[in-house]
């Protein structure tokens, strides 16, 4: 039986994270599924939103956050979200121990590096305020992408916004003692918003629904792969990834693991929905921060319908 | 292979910055196919302006220049033309910017025959020797000798030739004279010479055309009256010594000076 | 009537070029996010109209900085490369390989070096970018001066650098223009490279930026377009100075 | 003597800037992250002395293919501006406006609307980044012409594009050469910018980012330094066009 | 104000690509202070080539020049010259064109006193109307008299012309060398002439030297038996035509004719 070619356009470039889809080629999930998929890498969520709303890719994967503002601002663009993947955003605050920061509270009064488009610099006040951080004393320093963890590791910043994964390997990278780096994931403290998922074009859906589903399903798989052996999951990805460093892969790859994926609510409700009340929350925080053009609808985002009843066990 | 040139109340001025400068007035010459016009007159007064005219690359303010019986609207392949300033092009050698013209004008010519037609030409200047090297190499006089070249490589029907040996010594210059008598005779072109020679006006002429100073009028105007076949000696025949007399004072009337 | 014509061919240029794009999005039924359209972007100008002018101010005085110092570095380089044969054959491979980098790899870089400095790298990186055509046309005029030209000068016993102020430079004033022309592009693509690439908050980068979190794509085209402006600005300061600059070469100097 | 020099003098000059490169380094103890030294990245070389061939070629190929494209139509652009008055003035403001536009930021729309076409976009982007210089210096080498030089051929009733041919283009050689070597180095950065915004796994820019992905500095900055390299050679392949070229126009042609 | 001019054992050649193209051999001048020396010799045999080596623009391969009792490495400041092809700067006003040789040789000249001496030669060579035009508005003798003006204006110890006059008319040349005799005594510069008029030669200088064809020996010299203060018609006495005639003579066994 021929497969469907289709595309899933990823957010970023292929790194440990992206395990999963892989791991769905060469484990034969899509195939299962009737499926011929090809991964692209991205260049951030702006990146692939519109390379599905478009059209021009019938998957892709990307932040809820994004793809809320992005529907606002373009209500009619055929995109909506139907399984999360990242049920705890990778939105974090990287300190170190060091430099005296451990807890959200330990910011104020130090100095803060935050690059001005920075994702999860754009979710800090909704984390300060859940977390009663006073926003007045700290200092926020901008500073460049590429400048961020080097000022970190010199002791120029106390703490910078960024990924958990990313930050925190970058510091490693630079030489700094690993117990000596604090992890604040903004959503372990009261940030209630979601993370990255799978986004969908709806036309495109509408017309094959059933593709969808085997879709999420096979790459739920890939998930279950990935989970049993990040190792091969990552081998899978340097493949691909012609200079990678596997060790590097592998760890990004179980962090996001452990932080962001199996979370206990994955664990204990499936992976790929959501909690309607947390995510009208999620919403009522985006809202601290972003002008909405209309009232938030909720289903305009996400869409369970896709999803299995109780979503997809990972074990 | 040759036309008659006619100029019917050419009238020019350029357009400057401080008002139009007036040139030309009401310029009526006509030159029968396969004849021979000088043109001489004061500096600043007007020549390479007439030749420019003739060439088509400027229309007159008013009046007609007529070719071969078509009005001159735009230049034409049929037409040679050495210029005051002698403008090689510096990116090609001797031989090939002679033989520029052949490449833009319509014609049958072989390769091989082109080359022998250009390195025939060079021969005639004196400038055999020189035909692989670049303008820069050769001396003033020399490049002018090439550049009279190009304008007869292509065997055209009507000759303008803006002083071309301006820059000779006086026996180079004699020795060409003799060179374009000979030519002339076998290409049968329609000439126009603008000289400041008069000697050489009375040697290579039929008609000799003074003019005035700027505005330049037709002041005087002179049939040769030496004989077609001429050589060098015939400039010392009391007719010739006469014709330079009249000229010189034609020209210093010319001039606005007295012609006492 | 000539002044008239002067301002009205490039007006009427681009409204029909406006025109034209509008007409494609439309005939397309493109989406904001794909392409916006002309029409689409006078709110976005209006809403952050202030936004606008103060960034814009931002990347315009930076954008100046580095393609003045591009122009004194690029003469500079130029003279050198004009002026002696071992210096080009030297200099050349290496400023190619040098711009055959791209500067958005350099920004990090030099956002590592100069932690912090923000203006001093904006500007250094608009520089950088922009100072090559200036150093060859430079190098070229001077190496293609014919030798007439030069020895009416040298004849005197002018020194190379008068023969370069009085004879080479004028001579090849159109061509140092056109470099410069084409100069103020790459100094804009320089400045707003750092803005976007290690972004300190300033500048139209930064509005860009900006309106790309909040998924803004009227914002986005309007920044791209208020940038174009911006060049055509710059552009056309600098025809008035190629104006002045002949004009001063054309009255007697004293 | 005359080679042996031509070669000689490039390659001191690149080994003396390796040096004070290495020596710089060295001597402020900068980490890799901050700046690789030249010794840093022979590893790096060897280590993927394939994948720098493979993708070398990649973006090779990709580049050279733009930049014809972009000598094409910018001498096709730059000989409507040189010979109008007319559509340069309404061309300039254009073409200064759609070139102050990072082509960082048109790279997605680029990707967006020719969607998967990956070989297309990359060498638009290289074109369109790089035709601007080639189209400014013919347009001036148009404009510019002495009146006595399109003389000489116009009295021959020569069309406007065999003067162009025979006169303003050869006339004009060393500046459009010049303008080339400045696109040359810009069509490398256009077709990097494609391979690195919007990744198609192929090319230097893949293995850069590559690098970035993993952090391997030295891998970062031996790419820079592959970028560097192929824009020298093709430098010199274009210098090596400019002789033959000059060559043919030295030679009594056909 | 003067100085004296030296060549001493002065030879060069051009590298050419085809090899060496030997101009000038053993060439020995002395030209007095104030003196005023004229080279006459067949196109191409090296007289341009003399006039830059006497600038120094370039260095003989042999031998050497003196100019005041200094040896000439590099060019300077006391020199003035008229190029063969007069190149005039063209983002410039005739005036200002003339005037540049001020701005360049170190001199106290207020504003007004230089643009009083560059007017005034302008009206001397008759383009006082022309002051504000460009160079591309002048006819091809009016910019060669403009760029004798350019020569003169920083009343040069040395004064170098290259065919100065080649592309004017009989009278407007008759002027400029009266013109050029009132200069001379005023402002008692070494002149150097290269023509190819050997009337202008007899008439203007002291002494005469023919060169042979390349490459070029000295063939001749004749010290003028002409007294100091001359006016035209000075060249029809007997003095004069017997000069002309034995110029003649030698230029035609320069060039290798035989003098019968
Ligand atoms: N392009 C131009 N623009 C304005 N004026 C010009 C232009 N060309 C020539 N003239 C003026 O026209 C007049 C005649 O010039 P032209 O070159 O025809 O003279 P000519 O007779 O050839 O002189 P000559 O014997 O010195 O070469 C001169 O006064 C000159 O200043
Ligand atoms: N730059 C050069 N390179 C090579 N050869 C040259 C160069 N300049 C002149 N020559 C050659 O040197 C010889 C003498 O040239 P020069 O210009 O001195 O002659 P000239 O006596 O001034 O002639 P004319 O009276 O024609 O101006 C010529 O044969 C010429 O070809
Ligand atoms: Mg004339
Ligand atoms: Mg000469």
């Amino acid at each position: 039986q021929a497969e469907t070619q289709v595309q899933l356009a990823l957010d970023w470039k292929f790194e440990g994270p992206a395990a999963p889809y892989f791991a769905a080629i060469d484990n034969g999930h899509f195939a299962e599924a009737g499926l011929a998929v090809e991964v692209l890498a991205g260049q951030g969520s702006l990146d692939a939103i519109p390379k599905v709303a478009t059209g021009a890719y019938p998957f892709g994967f990307a932040d809820i956050n994004s793809l809320i503002k992005f529907k606002d601002q373009n209500p009619d663009a055929p995109v909506v979200m139907v399984m999360m993947t990242y049920d705890k955003p990778p939105f974090a605050v990287i300190g170190r121990r060091s430099l005296g920061v451990e807890a959200p509270k330990d910011l104020e009064g130090k100095v803060l590096g935050a690059p001005p488009p920075d994702g999860a610099w754009a979710q800090f006040v909704p984390f300060a305020g859940a977390s009663g951080i006073d926003m007045e004393k700290i200092t926020v320093e901008p500073v460049g992408f590429p400048t961020r963890e080097p000022m970190l590791a010199e002791g120029k910043v106390a703490a910078v916004t960024g990924f958990n994964f990313s930050s925190y390997l970058n510091l490693v990278r630079l030489g700094v003692p690993e117990d000596d780096i604090s992890t604040i994931l903004m959503a372990d403290h009261g940030l209630e918003l979601y993370g990255n998922g799978i986004i969908v074009n709806t036309d495109f859906a509408a017309a094959n629904p059933e593709l969808v589903k085997g879709f999420l399903a096979a790459v739920a798989a890939g998930w279950t792969d990935a989970i049993a052996d990040p190792a091969a999951g990552a081998a899978m990805v340097i493949e691909r990834n012609p200079a990678g460093d596997l060790d590097l892969e592998t760890r990004r790859l179980q962090m996001v693991i452990d932080a962001n994926v199996a979370t206990p609510w994955v664990a204990e409700h499936g992976m790929g929905g959501i909690d309607p009340d947390r995510f009208e929350r999620a919403l009522v925080q985006i809202g601290e921060t972003y002008d909405f053009a209309e009232a938030p609808d909720a289903s305009a985002y996400f869409t369970d319908a896709y999803l299995p009843e109780g979503g997809f066990p990972l074990r | 292979m040759s036309a008659e040139i006619e100029l019917r109340a050419v009238t020019h001025a350029y357009r400057t910055e401080t008002g139009p400068l007036p040139v030309l007035r009401h310029l009526d010459v006509k030159m029968p196919p396969g004849s021979f016009t000088a043109f001489v007159g004061p500096s600043g007064c007007g020549k390479s302006t007439l030749t420019k005219l003739i060439a088509g690359l400027m229309r007159p303010d008013e009046g007609q220049v007529w070719l071969g019986g078509q009005m001159v609207r735009a230049p034409r392949a049929t037409v040679g033309m050495a210029f005051q300033n002698p403008v090689l092009l510096e990116w090609r050698s001797i031989l090939s910017n002679v033989l520029l013209p052949l490449e833009i004008v319509p014609n049958t010519l072989s390769r091989a025959a082109r080359l022998d037609r250009a390195r025939e030409l060079l021969a005639l200047v004196g400038l055999s020797e020189f035909e692989e090297k670049r303008p820069s190499e050769l001396s003033g006089g020399m490049r002018q000798r090439a550049s009279l070249c190009r304008a007869l490589v292509h065997r055209p029907e009507v000759l303008i030739l803006d002083e071309p040996f301006g820059a000779l010594d006086a026996f180079t210059r004699e020795d060409l004279w003799q060179t374009m008598a000979r030519l002339r005779a076998e290409e049968r072109f329609t000439a126009v010479l603008i000289t400041h020679d008069l000697r050489e006006s009375v040697f290579l002429a039929d008609e000799i055309v003074v003019m005035s100073a700027r505005p330049a009028t037709i002041q005087y105007r002179m049939a040769s009256r030496l004989p077609a076949a001429r050589d060098l000696d015939i400039l010392y025949t009391p007719e010739a010594v006469e014709m330079l007399a009249t000229l010189r004072r034609q020209i210093q009337i010319a001039q606005g000076r007295d012609a006492a | 009537m000539t002044l008239l014509r002067k301002i009205a061919v490039p007006l009427g240029a681009i409204l029909v070029f406006l025109l034209l794009w509008e007409w494609l999005v439309w005939a397309k039924g493109w989406p904001d996010y794909k392409m916006a359209s002309p029409s689409d972007l006078w709110p976005a100008f209006w809403k952050y109209r202030w936004l606008f002018l103060e960034n814009g101010w931002q990347t315009l005085w930076r954008t100046v900085a580095g393609l003045l110092l591009a122009v004194v570095a690029g003469t500079g380089i130029g003279m050198v490369m004009g002026f002696s044969r071992l210096a080009r054959e030297a200099l050349y491979p290496l400023l190619v390989g040098f711009n055959a980098i791209p500067k958005a790899t350099v920004v990090p870089i030099m956002a590592l070096i100069f932690v912090g400095r923000h203006d001093f790298n904006t500007i250094m990186i608009a520089f950088m970018i922009s100072f090559f055509p200036i150093a060859v046309s430079v190098s070229i005029g001077l190496s293609t001066l014919e030798p007439e030209y030069r020895d009416i000068l040298r004849a005197l016993g002018a020194s190379q650098l008068t023969v370069f102020r009085k004879i080479a430079l004028p001579k090849t004033l159109p061509e140092f223009f056109g470099a410069l022309k084409v100069s103020v592009t790459l100094a804009f693509i320089g400045t707003n490279l750092m803005e976007i690439v290690s972004p300190h908050g300033r500048g139209l980068g930064a509005l860009f930026d900006s309106g790309k979190i909040s998924a803004d794509y009227p914002l986005m085209f309007a920044v791209l377009i208020a940038l174009a402006f911006l060049g055509i600005v710059l552009y056309y300061i600098v025809v008035a100075l190629e104006k002045v600059f002949a004009g001063w070469a054309e009255r007697a100097p004293g």
